[in-house]
């Protein structure tokens, strides 16, 4: 093979070679290309995007861990404790959409009990392209039964998620997913540093395949007409062996005997290995030909580079070992000792008694390239003269437009078929816009995805701001204070300006909101090279919130529960955009935000508190299509009309207004001096016809046209 | 005070919730695994979680029915023993031969979380007692679908063993069945859970009446 | 030797599997007067006696890899 | 005509269900070299044709009764 082939195989740039030779001292050999194509690909090396993640607002008086190993940690207090990260498999989704989707959550819910916690929650977010797009119907089916199937099986709850549909991603859909874990009194926290000359590396969980080998540089690469002919092995999930790995690390970690343990991901062997060396200023050996093989026919280069599923690295001591040994028995699983711990900083990969080569993590890992790829500074598209009473009038008559579009209409499809109450703790399904867990000590758990792809369109840092606010004054709406954020920060090619500046810009808006917000980001993982023939998806930075209330009583519903009861909308800023509505139209973007972030965070506090404090039947946000939408949406569920008076816009999006229906609208109008919250009461929850001034609508008729949506978008599925 | 075996198989996942609710009525509940054979007098009452035993592989609950400790309740049915399957319990108990039919992928093949309102049919040995009235809960499986031949559906009517029907039938059971019982009326079995109704927070405590039995200490 | 057992669903069971394929594959102008969706299931045995891989065959089968209540089989030599 | 379609997993490909299945049966004495569990779809279509049920069939497992990123498939005549 010439240079050029070898280059082109492992996707290393010319000038990343001529670094390898520096670090080296000479030509790669061997599986020594294996290596670095595998570290150093983007989706390990976070190259492009490192510079940038640096920046990011990642601590606070609650966060355990943050960025660096497997999953964030933030601290409940009352000895409980919460593990969670988000991931995508938007490439592997695309080709295979049910192993694809699958694996995703498989592969996340080991990044959470790596660390020695019990999944306990599942969220997904997904973007679709237009359902009459080419073979979108079986996307959708077969990624929405690939997540079920999987996290059903496992028993690890849907809690709450999004599903998006936009033309941009016709040829890339992104499979994004969350799992949340939970660490109770005396339950370890367990981390990935190598540790203890002599102990032993043990390999536990399935036999290596050839599934997927090439597969983490392959996710750092756009999609092209030869994608095809590259198409690894398909990595298969088995959610049943995910079950039995999760009792048995669990039950290894409680009873003390690892010592460091890591989830064999993206590059499999060879980052699980080199990282937790790395990270533990130690050596490794792995004698390669001791790896429980599928097929026994595999070299130690496809060995290295397996992403074969359900399988973890961990480092024992050698009087342990046995004990270890049966508690991975009894859960049926092998535990294959492959390795030691040695002294010298160096990771030894031995085939058959011959040492093939001798690397030092360090100088792998630190030395991986970091681009500060060619941004620009973020112009914002704010149009100061753009209000409520500014905007183009809009025709309420299109509510019923609206409800029978795909992107408003009910997503119950999609989470029917995840079971939303395995473990016997949720408070709140996914019918509700934030899902609830029951935690161990009464408490709530709150989780709720952000990102909507149509503000990002408009104007990159006020959708990536959006991404954390939007989410967090959701989780305020229900009385929970917010903890942390994770993120799935999904963009297109990062080596062409214009994505590249869009990411900086969203960034940036993220993490203002974070900081403003208190919201650390403790855990993520960037997907860049969403594109298919030069075409990037919309710049979608997905976030997962997590909140805690300090109970469960009279946490509100989503929906007008009682006739008689007042209708109240609380501003709690003034931004405001065209709205999603206006875009389906083709009509011209206006977008305005101009807020004081750390007012906004303080008025949310209020709120926030206000919800514990007060009457309250039901809560919403004021969600994309604006405010005649998410009132129809209160109507729904229990058949419940609404008379409202309201002079301005329907479907215009504030940001940010909440909707609450109460007994005692008093109460409410009189806590709050208006700097601190504005109150304003529109309406009444009355009889059975959704009532917009003087337009009336049957309840009945509007609901079956939100349910009747799907089916008439996405017809036989 | 004696206990309440809780089977488990390699990927049962509601072990722990069925724990909890025996725990919430004041009983001792008890891992038995699926490995183990056991003295059936050592135990009240048998309780066999829902869960993917096995990954739902072959046909549900089919490799989980082949188990040691399903010898052992084999037995534990031959002397009369309260035995209660729940969900992917109640597929088992019927690869098992424990209850009568099998469960079959839903009509529309597709796995469904909803929530269920349930009447009680008939009488068994497991309470609650009230013959007639509805119970609300939360179901949620791909194979659900009850099927007996015609013969075995009369037989069924005839000895009153259909225990609990779905008021609107999400799956396609024959004659609506949600639950049956064997003939004594000692071996229970339902798809909808129980074991998560229990508390207000979760949408309905009805679930609670479904962890006591006749005749117990 | 390696056989294969072929399982399908028995006539009186509704055999839901089958009926979807059928719809399926009509919408895209395949008609079918029937079809029934089963399993196929490969099995090498310690043996070079096709009477013996029979019995074995069998014996598995009535093991638990077939419910009679809802299915039938045949056994097939490979 | 009827025709079958055998499909199974491709041999490089994890086939979950033969490998759970396969553990099962070794615990109650039937030693399994290997075991593949997979689909037996029959297909009743309109031709008394040999060459044309073969091509109708072979046009259905194409058309997505078959993966064929994961599955391989055998069309066989009844
Ligand atoms: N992929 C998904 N997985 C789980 N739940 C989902 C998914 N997509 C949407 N949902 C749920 O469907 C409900 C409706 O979603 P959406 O139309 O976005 O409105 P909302 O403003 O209420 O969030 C939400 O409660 C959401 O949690
Ligand atoms: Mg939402």
């Amino acid at each position: 093979m010439s240079l050029e082939e070898k280059l082109k195989l492992y996707r290393i740039n010319p000038s990343e070679y001529e670094t390898i030779k520096d670090i080296l001292g000479r030509e790669p050999q061997g599986v020594e290309w294996a290596v670095f194509s595998a570290l150093w690909s983007e989706h390990c090396s976070y190259k492009s995007s490192k510079v940038h993640l640096k920046k990011l607002f990642s601590q606070s008086e609650r966060v355990l861990q943050s960025f660096g190993e497997n999953a964030g940690i933030v601290d409940l207090g009352e000895e409980e404790k919460v593990a969670f990260k988000m991931e995508s498999h938007n490439h592997p989704s695309f080709i295979e959409p049910y192993q694809g989707a699958a694996t995703g959550v498989g592969g996340i819910l080991r990044d959470i009990f790596t660390m020695g916690a019990r999944p306990m929650a599942l969220a997904n977010y997904l973007c679709f392209g237009e359902p009459q797009a080419n073979r979108m119907k079986e996307l959708v089916d077969g990624v929405v039964r690939g997540i079920g199937g999987y996290g059903n099986c496992v028993g690890v709850p849907c809690l709450t998620g999004q599903t998006n549909f936009h033309k941009s991603y016709n040829e890339n859909i992104l499979v994004n997913a969350m799992a949340v874990g939970l660490f109770t009194k005396g339950d370890p926290i367990c981390l990935s540093q190598a540790q203890g000359v002599g102990n032993y590396v043990v390999y536990v969980g399935a036999k290596t395949g050839r599934d997927g080998v090439h597969g983490a540089s392959m996710a750092s690469e756009s999609f092209d007409e030869d994608s095809e002919s590259k198409r690894p092995t398909v990595q298969i999930g088995d959610p049943f062996y995910e079950k039995l790995l999760i009792e048995s690390c669990l039950e290894v970690m409680k009873k003390d005997l690892v010592v460091a343990i890591q989830d064999m991901g993206a590059a499999g062997l060879t980052s699980s290995s080199f990282e937790m060396a790395d990270k533990g200023n130690v050596g490794l050996t792995l004698n390669l030909d001791q790896v429980p093989l599928r097929d026994e026919t595999m070299t130690p280069e496809e060995i290295l580079l397996s992403e074969s599923q359900e399988r973890m690295l961990l480092i024992c001591e050698p009087s342990r070992f046995e004990e270890l040994k049966k508690v991975f028995e009894y859960w049926g699983l092998d535990a294959a000792c492959v390795g030691e711990v040695i002294e010298d900083p160096i990771v030894r990969l031995i085939w058959k008694g011959e040492t093939l080569t001798e690397m030092s993590p360090k100088a792998v890992v630190d030395n991986a390239p970091q681009y500060n790829r060619p941004f620009n500074p973020w112009q914002r598209k704010d149009d100061s003269t753009f209000t409520n009473s500014s905007a183009e009038s809009e025709n309420i008559e299109d509510l019923k437009n609206i409800l029978s579009r795909v992107e408003a209409g009910t997503k119950e499809w999609v989470y029917r078929q995840y079971d939303q109450r395995v473990g016997a703790s949720t408070a709140r399904d996914c019918s509700s816009p934030v899902g609830v867990s029951a935690l161990p000590s009464g408490r709530g758990l709150g989780i709720v995805l952000g990102c909507r792809p149509h503000v990002m369109r408009q104007d990159a840092w006020i959708g990536g701001m959006d991404s954390i606010a939007y989410p967090a004054i959701e989780l305020a709406s229900k009385g929970f204070e917010v903890l942390a954020t994770t993120d799935c920060l999904n963009f297109g090619n990062p080596e062409k300006q214009e994505v590249m500046s869009e990411f900086v810009a969203s960034l940036d808006g993220m993490n203002k909101a974070c900081e403003a917000f208190v919201t650390p980001i403790i855990s993520g993982n960037v997907s860049f090279y969403n594109e298919t023939l030069d075409k990037g998806v919309s710049p979608t930075p997905s976030t997962g919130l997590v909140g805690l209330r300090p109970h469960l009583k009279n946490l509100p519903q989503s929906s007008f529960v009682k006739e008689g009861e007042s209708v109240l909308l609380i501003t709690l800023g003034k931004g405001l955009s065209s709205g999603f509505w206006s875009e389906i139209q083709d009509k011209d973007s206006k977008i305005n935000f101009q807020e004081d972030l750390s007012e906004l965070a303080t008025r949310t506090k209020t709120l926030t508190q206000a919800t514990l404090d007060l009457p309250l039947s039901s809560s919403r946000i004021v969600s994309s299509f604006g405010l005649a939408y998410t009132l129809s949406k209160m109507t729904f569920e229990n058949g419940l009309g609404v008379e409202i008076q309201f002079q301005g816009s329907p479907f215009v999006e504030p940001f940010y207004q909440v909707v609450i229906s109460t007994n005692d609208p008093e109460k409410w109008k009189t806590a709050f001096k208006s700097e601190e919250l504005l109150v304003e009461e529109i309406g009444k929850v009355k009889g059975s016809h959704f009532k917009w001034n003087n337009v009336s609508f049957e309840v009945a008729e509007l609901k079956e046209i939100y349910e009747g949506s799907w089916q008439k978008s996405l017809p036989g599925i | 005070m004696s206990k309440v075996g809780v089977l488990r198989f390699p990927g049962t996942n509601c072990d722990r919730d069925i724990w909890k609710s025996i725990e919430l009525k004041g009983k001792t509940p008890q891992w038995i695994w699926y490995e183990d054979s056991f003295n059936e007098d050592d135990y009240e009452a048998f309780l066999v979680p829902g869960g993917f035993s096995y990954g739902d592989y072959l046909r549900s609950g089919a490799l989980a029915a082949l188990s040691p400790s399903m010898e052992s309740l084999r037995k534990a049915d031959e002397k009369g023993k309260p035995i209660f399957g729940i969900c992917n319990g109640f597929q088992i108990l019927c690869e098992a031969g424990l209850l009568p039919g099998a469960l079959m992928r839903n009509e529309k093949g597709r796995f469904i979380d909803q929530w269920v309102d349930l009447e009680l049919s008939n009488e068994s040995q497991w309470s609650p007692y009230e013959v007639g009235k509805v119970y609300r809960m939360p179901m949620a499986h791909a194979d659900g679908r009850f099927f007996i031949n015609e013969e075995g559906l009369n037989d069924l009517k005839a000895n009153k063993q259909v225990w609990l029907t779905y008021k609107n039938n999400p799956n396609g059971s024959v004659s609506d069945i949600a639950g049956v019982m064997n003939k004594r009326g000692n071996v229970v079995g339902m798809m909808p859970h129980p074991d998560r109704a229990l508390f207000d927070w979760m949408g309905s405590v009805d679930g609670l009446q479904f962890f006591d039995w006749k005749g117990e200490n | 030797m390696k056989l294969a057992l072929k399982i399908l669903p028995k006539p009186e069971v509704l055999d839901t599997q089958g009926r979807a394929v059928q719809t399926t594959l009509s919408t895209h102008g395949f008609d079918l007067k029937e079809c029934h969706v089963g399993k196929y299931i490969v099995l090498e045995v310690n043996t070079q006696d096709p009477a013996e891989g029979m019995e074995m065959a069998k014996a598995m089968a009535e093991k638990g890899l077939v419910n009679p209540l809802i299915e039938y089989y045949e056994v097939e030599s490979l």
